[in-house]
């Protein structure tokens, strides 16, 4: 057990070191943002005593080992863009991200769990079908096309949602939604699939004969033993939000995440900013790959954290 | 099972030759009876041949241009013309020939990044399943920290930095997505090693090259096959999220992505310049999990088994309603 | 206990969808920017997003009126000359901060230094690059002095806006704006609004409209989507296709020059007949009309609007005259030869189809045309590069002092970042308008350069475009030629 | 309840169960009867495929999908379990009146939840006991079973036992609701021979305790020999030979069941070769017409090419074989 | 060096173990994971085999029966002690040396479903050992020797061109020694080869497998947890019990006269398909389980579970020792 938090915690490290290492290296090489901060109009001088300013004139180990000292201080520097500490716009908008990330994946979860069970207690059923071919429907949508069908139909055309950014509880809904119908799709499949493996055991067979009730064999018995994958998946659904995939949702909605914060700091060249947010999204991931490991143990009593 | 009845051994394999052909054949009838999955390799076929015979099947160049038939709706508008089809975009271009041409980019894509990340994922995946040791902890740990890596956030930098370009975007896909194969395959490879009839080629001396070749890897093709499938589905709408946000396809190259991009500004005059292109990246993606759904079903025997069992009872169903009519007629007539 | 929880389950989804775009009352606008500002301190950044909010809660020392010209707004009167490098200001009295703090000489010469201060690094300090210092002469009176003679420090002031001098040293002053505006700040959602609410205290004329929100929507797809769906009474870059699809529109000439900056120096561009020919084969009416569906003005030979200084109105547009065109490449020799043409794309208005289609004409002239996109870094790259510049070169040129000098020296003076000529007369004339005081020698000098830039074709020009805003139904608002979204002009039903 | 005193507890007649796979009709059930009286133990004895376990899942409503019940009828106390009622009471009587152990202590238990819940989820459900209350009587039952420190026991996870204490805990299970009827499936075949002597010693001594009723299906005789009253021999999905366990054993009647006892190897005695049957069981998509042993059989005829149906050799004796029925009426 | 013989009888041992042990890694325990545990499969076992004979190896699961087994034909690490192969030491051979055993040395396995390729026709199994040891050279040379094989296990020729799923489970078992045997080895390790097979099958692999030993003098080592059937193939049979042999004897001395009482208990567990017999049988209780073999007890294996178990048992673990002619055991007490 402590073995096992030692070592995940050092990979964890790993993880986050690997990642920064390489958005400092790759961004330091190529990039050069002092061209695209300053206004096309700047003069030479103005460029090189900006990059001056920047740090970005000496060489590229001392900068690097400037900033892994940094780093260690949880502080990155200011944003080029917006000129204040680049943690403290992570701060602002993880949370925003965090959010959608929650509704969207908690109501595909919501709705994914019952949905999967009762196409699996009929495999091939009418409903079963109907699931299924919803759930591969669902799987094949683009998300930004997605989301601009929901602008243009509930925003523009019913007028009942608003079209864009945050503020109001009804503000996420469109968003939540782009984001959550994938995973409702994947998590259908995945709850039926796990669920029909499941219910073929032999202990299900043995709750029947046991003479307990259908509800409790299936939500109770076959669910918890099908929650391992389920609960992967949820974990892996939220990891892969915030490791950038709610970008294209945050981009169509203007929904101002982390995702959105990205995209507009890639645009901008802002390294210092780029750092902050990969450095957040990897410690993120490392944090619920952590977390997730102990609700396995706790879902499934067979499992050593070795 | 009819036994062949041939007195040798050579007579016997002579005759089973074509044996091959007979499992093409029941795959084909298989096929016929999963109608989701005939419609998937209908359109999989379909889509495959547009987008190689693109240039003769596309009625104009996707890029020429034409600046005075700006967003020129769909030939069903009064103002729709033959000569467009399915319309123009805001430059003027055809989106008919458009969409067809962006099919070649999002196959590429898709297929270029499989091959790419698959060759790479299964050979990792085979050294860390059948070298072992300390090759199998290295390499896990090595995919173990890439899953944890914030992957497309990486993936936008990296192409922010390099240059978006068709090249980098399978290259940075690919380097994002072959754990999947590795993780699979040395899963995969490490269970085949223990099943015993591993074992028996080891005992009579084959050495490792024909154990995998022979014994490991045509059991992994299925779910290697499987796998593929499905990840060519997701790349393909990666591929369209990332040209969608301006970090895949570059103009003036063709991609269904870019097109929504492009199309997104106008969609409230023009709907067609989103509607179209979306359109042919869910129709496709569709059509590919459908064939993948299909193709996961006939590799697991059990699935296979229940598919089976639904089918006859519904047949038999039918058999005795059939009977129960037959009956009554002699008592009708 | 079930049946309660199921009806405050409908309650809270109810509450959810009135609440919505409840904002759209009275007298209370919303206006979507393409940015959110960084921050609110109205001297640090060079942000439209930041420029659009900040312009109505600060005043500057001057304004000018929506057609351009320069008024007192602050200042009680335009400034004077009082020696070669020196103008005098004198404010307008009675005026206080939104706090109270008083607007003195004191404030403007604390917001003059504060801004020029090199430790403060201000990105607006292009505006203000001439300014030496500033002192206080009297209560309301104060000398700015310059590094030379400057003839265009009133547009520079223009620029200034006057920040408090007490509350702007307050650490939370770039999250608490406080001007001497029509509008007070109110509060700021980071990543959602911005509030702000009429000043009824201003010294100015009372505006119509009471609160104003401001949100930040960087798509123009999902802008547009907002101002049909009736949430954004004005939204701004209007794709010129929807002023048709939108309840209202307002068009104005803006201030940028989409332009092809041409070699002067090397390859077949140094042939001054090659570049009248590029000139005359490139049909900008066409552009304008086609392209921009009529919302753009074909540029008179110049890369200046009628309402800059230094306009000359004797200079018009090179005529789209392909027969001539085609001599012209085929009597210099160069017919069917390769000409590079780099454009970025996405960074400007139709930027990328406004390349492809010069390239169209271009090709029609004789010359085979290789169009390269660049990703915007590399294009910089490209443009900034001085060694070996390419042959011609697309751009969209912005010009917020509306005088010659900025774009001028950028892109006509040899040596500017833009500039693809080495030609000494053009530059010496850019150089002496720079420090001439009086006006008039001053314009006539620009009349020159321009005429000369013009007959050595060193550019094609080709538009001027408008600035295009979606207004809903019940907002009204003429427009200004700076571009400023000033709330206090505006209108609401 | 109401039941009549001739009826049996438990009576199989003509059950026909069939599989629809792939390959064809299954057809695991080919009218199988047999019967179970208070008290007594069945051994039911045959191969794999035979159709042995089919029979009794059928009893205990447990065929799914792709299997379906397609003939003959089940009465528990004399009332059919087939019926549209008795469908409903199936969900009574399973688990409190009937309960079953099945072959792999394993897999029957589910690994997430603790012995003591499964346990206590039986006794809460048929009884409506209360927590305090179930919990007392689980720690009776495991106490019952020879587990030792069955409070500890109550908090342990399967895979925290051996194969053979979970094998109990599955008896201790059955037994909870003090069930009228158990039926085993192979309770001993995934377990070692020493493990599988205590377990059928622990189920001979609760037989006889408890006076319950037991069906013992298992492959191997010597289980059936230590166990059982009566046994019924089942092949290719029918009973061929049904009796008084001591008569069917001392003078088997059906050419199978000679062939098996004489196949089974026996530590009391030495032969140098062992005795097999030749050929291979009947493929149960298309059994053979008529008798199914009938290919491998060395006493067949003509008549054997004929259906056949259930001979009485004596008060509880029957046999399906044409050969025996003409030694009978000899 | 291998010259001296076990019991007295001069001819040399074909296989020899000497005191073999197999401990395997386990993981780690512990909250930091500093303890290491290791499986304690086999601990000083001894045994061999003679040409042309049977040894029997019963045990319960988990008793490493199969590891020893495997540990001979160097398809697992041995700890230590020795094993000889035609009195020669084969202990850690090398993985070409291991190949070259393989041809005098074969394994036949449990589960006949498993054991076969499902993607591979009859003849190309059976044909694979000779393939890879370049003992044919084309596919008609291969089906002549398939043929000729198939037809020693009794099967039809023509089954060689069919794929595994046609047959049946005693079939199948048959193609396992069909391939077994193609190399001509001298020596067989049969891993439970009738355990997954019906009863009434079970004499038909067990009289074949004794027919090929008369024809070619094969010696096996037939692993078995089922003491009823090892009795019709074994001249000798030795009794493991977590990981260690507690008798080893000849077989009417086992079955007659056991000594351990291990053995003793094994024997009258096994029930006899015969009421009456059954019910009179003593029967001799065993209670308990085998040990954990992560931490088996100190001294003799089976002292959680003996009845006469006594303060020496606890204390030191019993040597095989000699108890009569052809028959020794590991007991303090017997």
């Amino acid at each position: 057990m402590g073995r096992f938090i030692y070592r995940r915690l050092i990979h964890g490290l790993i993880v986050i070191l690997g990642v920064t290492v390489i958005v400092f290296v790759v961004t330091r090489m190529v990039g050069d943002p002092v061209q695209v901060m300053l206004p096309l109009e700047s003069t030479p001088e103005q460029r090189a005593a900006f990059e001056k300013k920047l740090g970005l004139d000496r060489p590229i180990p001392i900068q690097f080992l400037e900033f892994m000292g940094n780093m260690a201080r949880l502080d990155f520097g200011d944003s080029l863009w917006q000129k204040r500490p680049a943690m403290d716009i992570v701060f602002e908008k993880l949370p925003m991200t965090i959010l959608l990330t929650a509704v969207g994946i908690g109501f595909a979860c919501v709705l994914a769990i019952p949905l999967g069970i009762i196409a699996a207690l009929r495999p091939g059923g009418a409903v079963d079908r109907v699931t299924v071919f919803g759930s591969l429907l669902g799987l094949s949508v683009p998300q930004f096309w997605l989301g601009l069908l929901f602008i243009v139909v509930f925003a523009v055309q019913f007028k009942i949602l608003p079209t864009s950014g945050a503020g109001t509880p009804s503000h996420i809904l469109l968003p939540a939604l782009t984001m959550g119908l994938p995973t409702l799709a994947r998590l259908v499949m995945l709850v039926r699939s796990s669920m029909i493996d499941e219910l073929n055991r032999q202990y299900v067979k043995t709750s029947f004969a046991k003479g307990l009730p259908f509800v409790r064999v299936v939500g109770l018995h076959a669910l918890r033993n099908a929650g391992l994958p389920i609960m992967t998946l949820v974990g892996w659904e939220v990891i892969r939000s915030l490791a950038g995939y709610s970008v294209v949702v945050e981009t169509v909605f203007a929904w101002p995440g982390i995702g959105l914060t990205a995209i507009q700091a890639i645009e901008r060249e802002d390294l210092i900013l780029i750092q902050a947010i990969v450095f957040t999204a990897a410690v993120c991931v490392v944090v619920i790959n952590i977390a997730m490991d102990f609700i396995y143990k706790l879902i499934d009593p067979r499992l050593k954290l070795t | 099972m009819t036994p062949p009845r041939t007195d040798t051994l050579e007579q016997a394999l002579a005759e089973n030759r074509f044996e091959w052909w007979n499992s093409v054949c029941e795959l084909g009838r298989e096929l016929k009876r999963d109608k989701p999955g005939l419609i998937g390799v209908i359109l999989i076929t379909s889509l495959v041949l547009m987008a190689v015979f693109a240039p003769y099947i596309a009625p104009h160049d996707p890029a020429a241009q034409d600046l005075t038939a700006r967003l020129a709706p769909p030939v069903w508008y009064d103002k729709g013309t033959w000569d467009h089809m399915l319309g123009t975009d805001h430059l003027g271009r055809d989106v008919l020939s458009r969409s067809i041409h962006g099919a070649r980019v999002s196959l590429w894509v898709g297929a270029a990044v499989v091959l790419c990340a698959g060759g790479f994922g299964v050979v990792m995946g085979l050294m860390a399943g059948y070298l072992g040791g300390r090759t199998d902890a290295f390499i896990m740990r090595w995919i173990d920290t890439q899953v944890a890596f914030p992957g497309l956030l990486l993936a936008l930098i990296i192409l922010a930095v390099i240059g978006p370009s068709l090249t980098t975007v399978v290259v940075v896909l690919a380097l994002n997505g072959w754990m999947v194969y590795g993780r699979m395959t040395r899963s995969a490879v490490l269970s085949i090693r223990q099943s015993p009839y591993v074992e028996a080629a080891e005992v009579v001396g084959c050495r490792w090259p024909r154990i995998l070749f022979r014994h490991i890897l045509p059991n992994l093709t299925s779910p290697l096959l499987t796998l593929g499938i499905l990840e060519f589905a997701r790349i393909v709408l990666a591929e369209a999220a990332l040209s969608f946000l301006g970090l895949g396809i570059q103009p003036p190259a063709t991609s269904w992505g870019l097109d929504v991009a492009m199309g997104k500004n106008y969609m409230f005059m023009a709907w067609w310049l989103v509607t179209i292109p979306g359109c042919a990246i869910a129709v496709t993606v569709l059509a590919i999990n459908l064939v993948a759904s299909w193709l996961r079903l006939i590799s697991d025997p059990q699935e296979r088994e229940k598919q089976f069992a639904r089918h006859m009872a519904k047949g038999m169903r039918k058999n005795m309603q059939a009977e129960i009519d037959k009956e009554r007629q002699p008592e009708t007539s | 206990m079930k049946k309660k929880g199921c009806l405050f389950l409908a309650a809270v989804w109810m509450g959810i969808f009135l609440t919505g775009p409840g904002w759209a009352q009275t007298r209370q606008i919303t206006i979507a920017l393409g940015s959110e500002p960084t921050t609110l301190d109205p001297q640090i950044r060079e942000d439209g997003g930041e420029r659009a909010v900040n312009d109505n809660i600060y005043d500057t020392v001057l304004t000018r009126t929506p057609e351009g010209d320069l008024i007192p707004s602050l200042a009680a009167q335009m400034p004077e000359l009082v020696a070669p490098d020196t103008w005098e200001v004198t404010l307008r009295s009675g005026i206080t901060f939104h706090n109270g703090e008083p607007l003195n000489a004191d404030a403007v010469v604390y917001s003059i230094q504060r801004v020029i201060d090199p430790d403060f690094n201000s990105e607006q300090i292009s505006f203000f690059s001439t300014i030496k210092a500033a002192r206080t002469t009297g209560d309301l009176t104060l000398h700015v002095i310059t590094d030379g003679p400057d003839p265009i420090l009133p547009s520079r002031l223009y620029w200034l806006k006057v920040v408090p001098p007490v509350h702007s040293k307050d650490p939370g002053f770039a999250e608490n704006p406080v001007g001497t505006g029509p509008y007070r700040f109110v509060t700021w959602q980071r990543g959602q609004h911005i509030d702000l609410v009429r000043n009824d205290d201003y010294w100015g004329d009372a505006p119509q409209i009471m609160a104003v929100r401001y949100r930040f929507i960087e798509e123009p797809g999902t802008r547009l989507a907002g101002l049909m769906a009736g949430e954004f009474d004005l939204i701004t870059n209007l794709l010129p296709e929807f002023t048709s699809h939108v309840p209202k529109s307002v068009n104005v000439l803006g201030l940028e020059h989409p332009i092809v900056i041409l070699n002067a120096n090397s390859g077949i561009t140094k042939d001054p007949q090659v570049r009248q020919a590029l000139n005359l084969a490139v049909n900008k009416m066409a552009l304008a009309n086609g392209l921009f569906e009529g919302y753009a003005q074909v540029a008179q030979g110049q890369l200046l609007s009628p309402s800059f200084f230094g306009y000359n109105d004797q200079v018009k547009a090179y005529p789209y005259d392909p027969d001539r065109a085609k001599k012209l490449i085929e009597a210099a020799g160069v017919k069917g030869q390769t000409i590079e043409l780099i454009g970025t794309s996405g960074r400007w208005l139709k930027d990328r189809d406004l390349v492809e289609a010069v390239a169209g004409y271009w090709e029609q002239a004789g010359l085979k045309v290789n169009v390269r996109i660049f990703e915007f870094n590399e294009y910089l790259n490209r443009l900034f590069d001085r060694k070996t510049r390419a042959d011609a070169i697309f751009v969209v040129s912005s010009n917020e002092l509306l005088d010659a000098d900025k774009s001028f020296s950028a892109y006509y003076k040899s040596g500017g970042v833009g500039a693809s000529n080495t030609d000494a007369t053009l530059a010496s004339l850019i150089d002496a308008a720079r420090s001439e005081t009086d006006e008039q020698k001053r314009e006539s000098l620009y009349h020159q350069a321009v005429k000369r830039a013009y007959d050595q074709a060193y550019f094609v020009w080709l538009l001027n475009i408008e600035d295009i805003y979606g207004l809903s139904q019940r907002l009204d608002w003429p427009g200004r030629v700076d571009a400023r979204l000033l709330v206090q002009e505006m209108t609401c039903q | 309840m109401n039941t009549s005193p001739k009826a049996p507890l438990l009576e199989v007649r003509d059950l026909v169960v069939n599989f629809y796979t792939r390959g064809g009709v299954v057809q695991a059930s080919r009218g199988v009867s047999f019967q179970v009286d208070y008290g007594q133990t069945l051994g039911i004895v045959g191969e794999s495929g035979s159709g042995k376990s089919v029979a009794v899942q059928a009893v205990m409503g447990l065929i799914f999908n792709p299997g379906r019940i397609e003939g003959g009828d089940i009465f528990f106390k004399g009332r059919s379990l087939l019926d549209p009622a008795g469908k409903k009471r199936v969900r009574q009587v399973r688990g409190k009146e009937i309960a079953m152990i099945f072959q792999d202590p394993m897999t029957s238990l589910n690994p997430v939840f603790t012995i003591g819940t499964q346990i206590t989820e039986v006794l809460r459900h048929h009884l409506g006991m209360t927590k305090d209350q179930a919990r007392k009587r689980a720690m009776d039952l495991l106490d019952m079973v020879d587990i030792n420190a069955p409070e500890k026991r109550l908090k342990q996870y399967p895979h925290e036992m051996s194969g053979g204490m979970r094998q109990r805990v599955m008896i201790a299970m059955a037994l909870a609701c003090e069930p009228q009827l158990i039926i085993a499936d192979e309770p001993t075949t995934a377990l070692d021979v020493t493990i599988q002597a205590q377990i059928l010693e622990l189920l001979t001594d609760l037989q006889q305790r408890l006076n319950v009723s037991v069906i013992l299906i298992t492959h191997d005789l010597g289980v059936v020999a230590q166990l059982c009253h009566r046994v019924a021999v089942m092949y290719a999905g029918r009973v061929v030979e049904v009796g008084d366990a001591d008569q069917v054993f001392a003078a088997p009647v059906h050419p199978y069941t000679r062939g098996l006892i004489r196949a089974t190897p026996r530590l009391d005695m030495v032969t140098e070769r062992m005795v097999s049957i030749d050929g291979v069981p009947p493929d149960l998509i298309s059994p053979p017409k008529g008798c199914a042993f009938f290919p491998r059989c060395d006493q067949a005829g003509k008549a054997c090419l004929r259906m056949q149906a259930l001979i009485a050799l004596g008060d509880d004796r029957h046999v399906s074989c044409w050969c025996a029925a003409k030694e009978v009426t000899r | 060096m291998t010259g001296q013989t076990l019991e007295g009888r001069s001819d040399l041992p074909l296989v020899d173990v000497r005191n073999l042990s197999v401990l395997f890694d386990a993981g780690r325990a512990g909250f930091w994971g500093r303890k290491r545990l290791t499986v304690h499969a086999v601990e000083n076992v001894s045994l061999d085999i003679r040409p042309g004979e049977t040894l029997g190896l019963v045990g319960e699961s988990g008793s490493g029966k199969s590891t020893t087994g495997r540990a001979i034909l160097g398809r697992v690490p041995v700890s230590k002690g020795h094993i000889y192969f035609q009195g020669k030491e084969i202990t850690h051979a090398g993985k070409n040396r291991v190949r070259e055993l393989s041809r005098d040395m074969q394994l036949v396995f449990q589960d006949p479903y498993a054991s076969l390729n499902p993607r591979m026709k009859i003849i190309d199994i059976v044909a694979e050992p000779l393939r890879v040891h370049g003992m044919v050279k084309d596919t008609k040379a291969a089906a002549k020797e398939v043929a000729r094989l198939l037809e020693l296990v009794g099967l039809p020729p023509d089954a060689g061109a069919r794929y595994p799923h046609a047959f049946s489970g005693g079939q199948r078992q048959r193609v396992g020694i069909a391939r077994a045997l193609a190399l001509k080895p001298r020596f067989i390790v049969a891993d439970e080869p009738v355990s997954a097979l019906d009863v009434s099958i079970r004499a038909q692999v067990v009289n074949l497998m004794q027919d090929l030993q008369a024809r070619f003098g094969l010696s096996y080592l037939f692993i078995a947890h089922d003491l009823a059937v090892v009795r019709h193939i074994s001249h000798r049979i030795a009794i493991m019990y977590a990981g260690n042999i507690v008798e080893l004897a000849e077989r009417h001395l086992i079955y007659d006269s056991p000594v351990h009482p291990y053995t003793r208990a094994l024997l009258s567990a096994v029930p006899v398909p015969d009421p009456p017999v059954q019910r009179a049988r003593k029967r001799i209780t065993c209670p308990g389980e085998p040990p954990n073999p992560l931490n088996p007890p100190s001294g003799c294996r089976f002292q959680s579970r003996c009845p006469y178990v006594t303060g020496t048992c606890r204390e030191k673990a019993p040597d095989l020792t000699r108890r009569r002619p052809g028959q020794m055991a590991a007991c303090w007490n017997c």
